[in-house]
């Protein structure tokens, strides 16, 4: 057996016999034995590999402390260097979920071990891993254990033995948002002439380019209110303090900067000035309100037609910002409008 | 004259007068274009090329026209996608130096090709 | 109008002292042709050499690929409007010495690339691999106009073909393959229920390099046009374009095209045929309005129910795709669209740039960035240090075995976007 | 951005010049603004009408908040 390709194993507390959300809040521990579904993951593997261990982590324990259990995990991963690093199946378990996609998108990146894992489509951790994992699809709860196991153990001997991974349909996984240049019997105008006439009929057919899905948000409910509500400024237009303390890049933003405003009645020049390197700069300089109107938030909070102007500013540049990027931004911005009990935001773009 | 030539190209800019030259790269050209589009200006001529190859070419030339009392939004969109678009390819690669006069005069005549198409036109 | 195309199938290609086909053996006099092509005073130089399937032989750089052909009724000999007086193309018989190219091969401006390899990794990617190839390598004389120089070796090729298509003139084809299509009315009044379905076929037309002719015009000066499918099939379109090596349509391809013959042969079957709308890729906004507003007016008049749109390039033809498909499909004409993507070296990006809700049918030729490793070959026709060019704009291409590392871009009909080969994109 | 900060369920309104591109980042609330280098302002008009005009721009955008919709609505 010794020849054979290494596994190593992650499961949960509970999956790790150890015990139910009692014990959720146990730190990682490494098991040299084989244990909850590594044990039948072993036999799967067509005797050329052996799990050599399991790591088992309190999945509360896990989303408090993630930072000290991965550098935790990753060492262990390190020591018992594994051909293969398994995890799961987490099925739809929210907090078991996010570890699993965690760890793997540590494992996978870090320390460039090939990373198996299972998932219900809709685990808040899928989106975390699939691009660096291979993320098998499960049912949504542990019933689909035997379905999934030989899935993925396919998966893990087959990058054990440096095989090729089929696709996605073939293999059972989610699709990685990878497009795979292959070579495919029917030529080009024939399977354009084939889509065309199933769509003549009505018939379904599959493109073979998805036009990006634009995920769409629900409107937010309309304030109810506005001279109670709290109205916080964002921008996109790169106004920043003079001096640009933080150094918001002038493109391709990096990161988005808060200021405290609840002193100030206008943005005004030169304090403050646009560090956005996508237009002319000279309006916005002259008066820094034009792109991010904090004078009129104030003359309106005065009035009383708006309750308050939310005491941070927020601001970040617009141009060549990656969509990845300005969601993290948009998710890290929103998270701290949300905590402050903000009720409606104004964003402004250049 | 009517249109404005935006280029990098020392050979466009000899040869034509209503010219603003930028002396920079591709991209910095490009966001020049895009400044004008954003005052206003409309687009003549498409900011990308036809093929992947004169994505290496270290000029461009690109055509615009008089500025509009109002902004006009495809052309905004466009010069927008076109920068992403380019940039997403030179991030990877770089321009293609060895043969920069071939890319000189085959952007030339790209671009006449472009202003002759737009002869005998005023609107 | 009736075409009936007699393929005389070849199988092998020597060069020897006659230009002839026995037992589908292709023998070409080179010294013969080279005399014939040196009637242009333009070309100081001509080098013929053959290329097989399987031989380890790299051509570079490639300029078009033309299939020798021969009209033995109808119409005129060669490519009417350029190496023959003016006539209709698409009736009548014309052979085909199938299985034969002819690939032209040298250097306008420094920075072409085009590489067919015969045999091993390179020779899946690119169709030609498995044609019976005679080069043409063309020198010209110094001091040509880059202008003149691209019609020089455009005219080279075209005439190299048609001189030894003559070898088919007087032999029985292995196979005689017939098209034939009456006026638009007659054929809808036969298939009255059958959906009516046209096929856009776009084509670069930017200038220098950059172009494509129909009937010798060169269709940067057209409006939309609409062709028979026989004529494009019978020589009527022919390539000046020659650097975007992927995805051009080569004079072969035009004369085979892929998606004029798919869609024949679902003529009165499925569908009900009508034609092609030739399509002009401009380089100005302007154009691009008019030859879309151009096209969904030809699409209207003639009451199609769906169209097959093909590119050509990458970049702003693109626009011009996405236009067309939003302009036909707001007219509740279903469209098919048939492009390459860019996905980046590990297919991780998002394939195109722009986007449109309404491309709801795509096909895709590949992905443009994929990266092939290429082994040395034994023997480079054309220009070795052309290869050089393959790799240039990123580094490291060179490995130390003499294998190069290059992206499907450079291989000649890798990502065919009027679907002539079969490379695709799969989401892993 | 905007996508996520309503994801919270706070609404937000988008104030910006290329309208299209508002739409397809995904901006339920939309007011559109004068200029890029000048969203909401003009520099053009004398001070006190440019000032006029903001303000009733910026009161627009505080509206938009505290108005019901069910789809995308430009404000203008």
């Amino acid at each position: 057996m010794s020849d054979g390709f290494k596994v190593l194993y992650y499961v949960n507390q509970f999956f790790g016999q150890i015990g139910g959300e009692d014990k959720a809040g146990m730190k990682p521990e490494f098991h040299s034995e084989k244990i909850g579904p590594a044990l039948g993951f072993e036999q799967l593997l067509k005797g050329e590999g052996q799990v050599v261990g399991t790591i088992i982590c309190g999945d509360n324990y896990f989303n408090e402390n993630k930072e000290e259990s991965l550098e935790y995990i990753l060492n262990l991963v390190k020591q018992e260097a594994p051909d293969v690093f398994v995890a799961g199946p987490a099925f739809n378990a929210g907090r078991y979920g996010v570890a699993c996609a965690e760890i793997s998108r540590a494992v996978a990146e870090e320390l460039n071990i090939p990373v198996v894992t299972g998932m219900y489509i809709e685990n808040p951790g899928l989106d975390t891993c699939k691009q660096v994992a291979y993320v098998v699809s499960t049912s949504d709860n542990a019933g689909g254990m035997r379905k999934a196991l030989p899935a993925m153990a396919n998966i893990a001997y087959k990058l054990g033995k440096g095989l090729e991974i089929g696709s996605p349909e073939e293999e059972g996984y989610i699709a990685r948002g990878m497009r795979k240049t292959i070579i495919v019997e029917k030529r080009g105008s024939l399977r354009a002439v084939e889509m065309l006439i199933k769509r003549l009929k009505g018939e379904e057919f599959e493109t073979e380019m998805p036009m990006p899905v634009f995920d769409v948000v629900e409107p937010a409910l309309a304030i109810k209110d506005l001279s109670k509500a709290t109205i916080a400024l964002c921008t996109s237009g790169g106004i920043v303090p003079a001096g640009n303390p933080d150094r918001i890049q002038s493109a391709s933003a990096q990161k988005w900067g808060k200021y405290d405003v609840s002193g100030r009645d206008a943005l005004n020049a030169p304090d403050f000035y646009t560090t956005h390197g996508g237009y002319d700069p000279v309006y916005a300089n002259e008066i820094p309100d034009r792109v991010a109107p904090l004078d009129i938030l104030k003359e309106l909070q005065k009035e009383g037609y708006i309750g308050n102007v939310y005491e941070f500013f927020y601001t970040t540049t617009g141009t060549g910002t990656s969509v990845s990027n300005a969601v993290k931004f948009g998710t890290e911005i929103g998270k701290e409008l949300k905590e402050a009990g903000v009720d409606g935001v104004i964003l402004t773009s250049t | 004259m009517k249109h404005l030539i935006i280029t990098n190209n020392p050979l466009v800019a000899e040869k034509y007068e209503n010219v603003l030259w930028t002396d920079g790269s591709v991209e910095k050209t490009l966001i020049i274009v895009r400044d004008f589009i954003h005052q206003g200006y409309e687009l003549v001529s498409h900011p990308l090329a036809a093929s992947l190859r004169m994505l290496f070419s270290p000029y461009r030339s690109i055509i615009i026209d008089k500025k509009k009392e109002k902004l006009n939004f495809e052309h905004a969109q466009i010069i927008e996608d076109s920068i992403i678009k380019y940039k997403k390819h030179m991030d990877l690669r770089k321009t293609d130096e060895k043969t920069r006069d071939d890319y000189k005069k085959i952007d030339l005549l790209l671009l006449e090709a472009a202003l002759s198409e737009e002869q005998g036109k005023w609107y | 109008m009736r075409l009936e195309i007699g393929r005389i199938n070849i199988t092998d290609i020597q060069l020897g002292n006659e230009t002839s086909v026995q037992n589908g053996v292709l023998t070409v006099d080179a010294t013969s042709l080279i005399a014939k092509l040196k009637e242009d005073d333009r070309i100081k130089d001509i080098k013929i050499d053959i290329a097989k399937p399987g031989d380890k032989v790299r051509i570079i750089p490639v300029k078009d690929v033309i299939e020798p052909r021969v009209k033995i009724s109808g119409g005129n000999n060669g490519f009417p409007g350029v190496t023959a007086k003016p006539a209709q193309c698409g009736e009548g018989r014309t052979h085909v010495l199938y299985g034969a190219a002819i690939v032209t091969v040298g250097d306008i401006v420094g920075f072409q690339e085009g590489v067919i390899d015969m045999w091993g990794e390179g020779a899946k990617w690119t169709p030609f691999s498995q044609t019976y190839n005679l080069t043409v390598d063309i020198n010209v004389i110094d001091g040509l106009d880059p202008h003149t120089h691209e019609e020089t070796v455009r005219l080279a090729g075209l005439r190299a073909a048609e001189f030894v298509g003559q070898a088919g003139k007087d032999l029985t084809p292995d196979e005689v393959l017939t098209y034939e299509m009456d006026s638009i009315f007659e054929e809808t009044n036969k298939y009255p229920n059958l959906p009516k379905v046209l096929y856009a076929e776009m084509m670069i037309t930017q200038g220098l390099l950059h172009d494509t002719y129909i009937y010798g015009v060169n269709a940067q000066t057209i409006l939309p046009a609409l062709l028979h499918a026989n004529e494009e099939l019978d020589g009527a379109v022919i390539s000046g374009n020659c650097v975007a090596a992927c995805d051009k349509i080569t004079t072969y391809q035009h004369q085979n095209n892929s998606a004029i013959l798919d869609l024949y042969a679902q003529h009165g079957k499925e569908i009900n045929f009508m034609g092609c709308i030739m399509i002009p890729e401009h380089t100005t906004l302007s154009g691009k309005m008019r030859a879309s507003d151009y096209t969904r007016k030809l699409v209207k008049m003639l009451g199609a129910d769906a169209v097959v749109v093909s590119e050509e390039g990458y970049g702003n033809p693109d626009s011009d795709l996405l236009i067309i498909c939003k302009k036909c499909e707001h007219e509740g004409v279903k469209t098919v669209l048939i492009t390459d993507e860019c996905a980046g070296r590990d297919g991780m990006s998002q394939p195109l740039a722009d986007t449109a809700a309404e491309a709801v049918a795509v096909v895709s030729g590949g992905n443009v960035s994929h990266v092939v490793t290429l082994p040395p070959a034994d023997k480079v026709i054309g220009n070795a240090e052309a290869i050089a060019v393959l790799a240039g704009g990123w580094e490291g291409a060179l490995l130390e075995d003499g294998s190069l590392q290059c992206e499907l871009n450079a291989v000649i009909g890798a990502t065919s976007e009027i679907g002539y080969h079969n490379v695709t994109c799969r989401a892993y | 951005m905007v996508k996520e900060i309503e994801r919270y369920g706070i609404p937000i309104v988008h104030m910006a010049t290329i309208t299209t591109i508002s739409e397809s980042v995904g901006a339920n609330r939309i007011v559109p603004t004068v200029a890029i280098p000048h969203p909401v302002g003009n520099p053009s008009l004398k001070s006190e009408d440019e000032k006029i005009m903001r303000k009733a721009m910026v009161k627009r955008a505080v509206d938009a908040l505290a108005t019901e919709i069910s789809e995308v609505t430009h404000f203008e």
